[in-house]
């Protein structure tokens, strides 16, 4: 059986249909909600990462998502031509937010490396011949 | 095959405003606010503050999903009211949105009534 | 600015995300509702024939799509590797469904090809190197 | 990149059921009514008329999409009724769904309600 596979240009107005194609393979799996919800946010952060801080904003530049099927689990892989960048590295290296802060010190950017470590259940980040290579993996259950 | 690419419109917020005595209830009229939207959507709530809205409530019904860049201009916007003492409550979030706000911690930070009529109740008891 | 492109096995059950692509990028578009629906339907019907007739129902091969704008224009091209089968010249001389039909002589079955044709304002053909391909064009208004 | 694929589960069909005097009230649990269902979604049709449910009312509320192989089951179902003197009856087409019916011309060849509650009103006058 053939993967799904999404090419998209590298816009933040495009994010949103790679989350309907993310949604849509979750049902098709009979993902749960929490499990598809969960799986949303966490593409959707990488590829706001991706689009950003790799891609640049260039909608010359594509990004590709490749979803697919490891037993119970659904897989996304995220690839993009930006410079090498570890989010899984550097998302574990992010601090979480303190709570305990005042109004006037809180951070209001910065949350996504930290969601992206919370909402999969295991990351993988790869470079491989210019690309960088995200993988993350969601168990049914 | 020749490649053809979708032109994507600049983002334009649509907020649904109604007044409750002192407080200005705000409703994004958007079922996903995601980063493609959050600069405008942080914009668009700084204006109605500046423009002396100071006590704001923004009800979230509308919205089933959001990124932590749209998280990230609540923030902002958090920060601006208590600032300059005014108020920022939120209400009606989504299992997702709800999730967001557990996930990174930001549940104890904001104000977040159910519904909107318990957010006026508490505030504005007499403006129903 | 890339194109979007989204490929797919060949299994009815992933219509239905190739249809919430097709509506992401018509909303992306601002194109209506009328114009989303009919694009829409027409793009799940090209594909259950692509995946029925061409493809067999074979979820090892890949049907694929490619979404972008022309001026004022939402086009859909559709590539499967099936036997050469001209979809736009046979729904062209399908037979418009005879209402006047009385209930026992009913078809249930064979509406798809005349609906492509209603639904879309420039549909082409062309066979190219082992495959189909269908140009779908759906005006904004 | 090694490829995976998502394995799709069997479709099976969700109908919810009400009694109403003589007629049945058949609602499928679908926003998407698609080739990929259609077939279940015929069997399990003529399955109720089979069992002797011959006057059905199929509610359309839930569908917002249907495709040209799901009207076909409809049809399926629609001569069966007619040819052993049952009746079938359809309501609340979305916009999309009407619009299905009009390019195919099937308007005119069912008879099609705005809500269940027309329907019955017609037919089943005492048992709302
Ligand atoms: N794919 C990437 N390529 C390069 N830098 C990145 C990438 N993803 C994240 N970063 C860097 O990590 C920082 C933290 O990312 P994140 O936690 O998602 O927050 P934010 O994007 O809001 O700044 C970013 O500001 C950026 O400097
Ligand atoms: N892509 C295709 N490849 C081969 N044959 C096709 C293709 N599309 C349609 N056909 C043929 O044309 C017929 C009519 O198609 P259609 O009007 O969509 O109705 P249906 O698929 O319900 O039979 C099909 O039954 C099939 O024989």
């Amino acid at each position: 059986m053939r993967a799904t596979a999404l090419s998209i240009p590298a816009h933040l107005g495009y994010v949103s249909l790679a989350a309907s194609v993310v949604r849509s393979a979750a049902q098709l799996m009979n993902l749960s909600d929490a499990v598809t919800n969960r799986a949303e946010l966490s593409v959707v952060e990488a590829l706001d990462n991706v689009i950003e801080h790799a891609c640049g904003n260039d909608p010359s530049r594509a990004v590709s998502l490749v979803i697919g099927a490891l037993p119970g689990a659904m897989q996304v892989v995220i690839r993009d031509d930006g410079p090498a960048f570890d989010m899984v590295a550097a998302g574990k290296a992010a601090a979480r937010t303190d709570t305990a802060l005042r109004a006037a010190t809180l951070p209001d950017s910065g949350f996504g490396l930290a969601l992206i470590n919370e909402t999969t259940d295991i990351a993988r980040y790869e470079r491989t011949g210019g690309w960088n290579e995200l993988r993350l993996v969601f168990f049914a259950s | 095959m020749p490649s053809f690419a979708i032109p994507v419109a600049r983002p334009t917020v649509h907020l649904q405003t109604a007044a409750h005595g002192p407080l200005l209830v705000v409703r994004p009229a958007h079922d996903r606010l995601n980063a493609h939207l959050a600069g405008a959507f942080r914009t668009a709530l700084l204006d109605l503050f500046e423009s002396g809205h100071e006590r704001l409530v923004v009800d979230l019904s509308g919205v089933a999903f959001m990124d932590s860049s749209a998280l990230g201009a609540l923030v902002a916007v958090h920060k601006r009211c208590v600032a300059e003492n005014g108020l920022f409550l939120l209400c009606d979030l989504s299992p997702a949105v709800a999730s967001l706000f557990d996930l990174t911690r930001m549940s104890s930070v904001f104000r977040i009534y159910p519904t909107v009529t318990d957010a006026v109740a508490t505030y504005a008891p007499n403006h129903p």
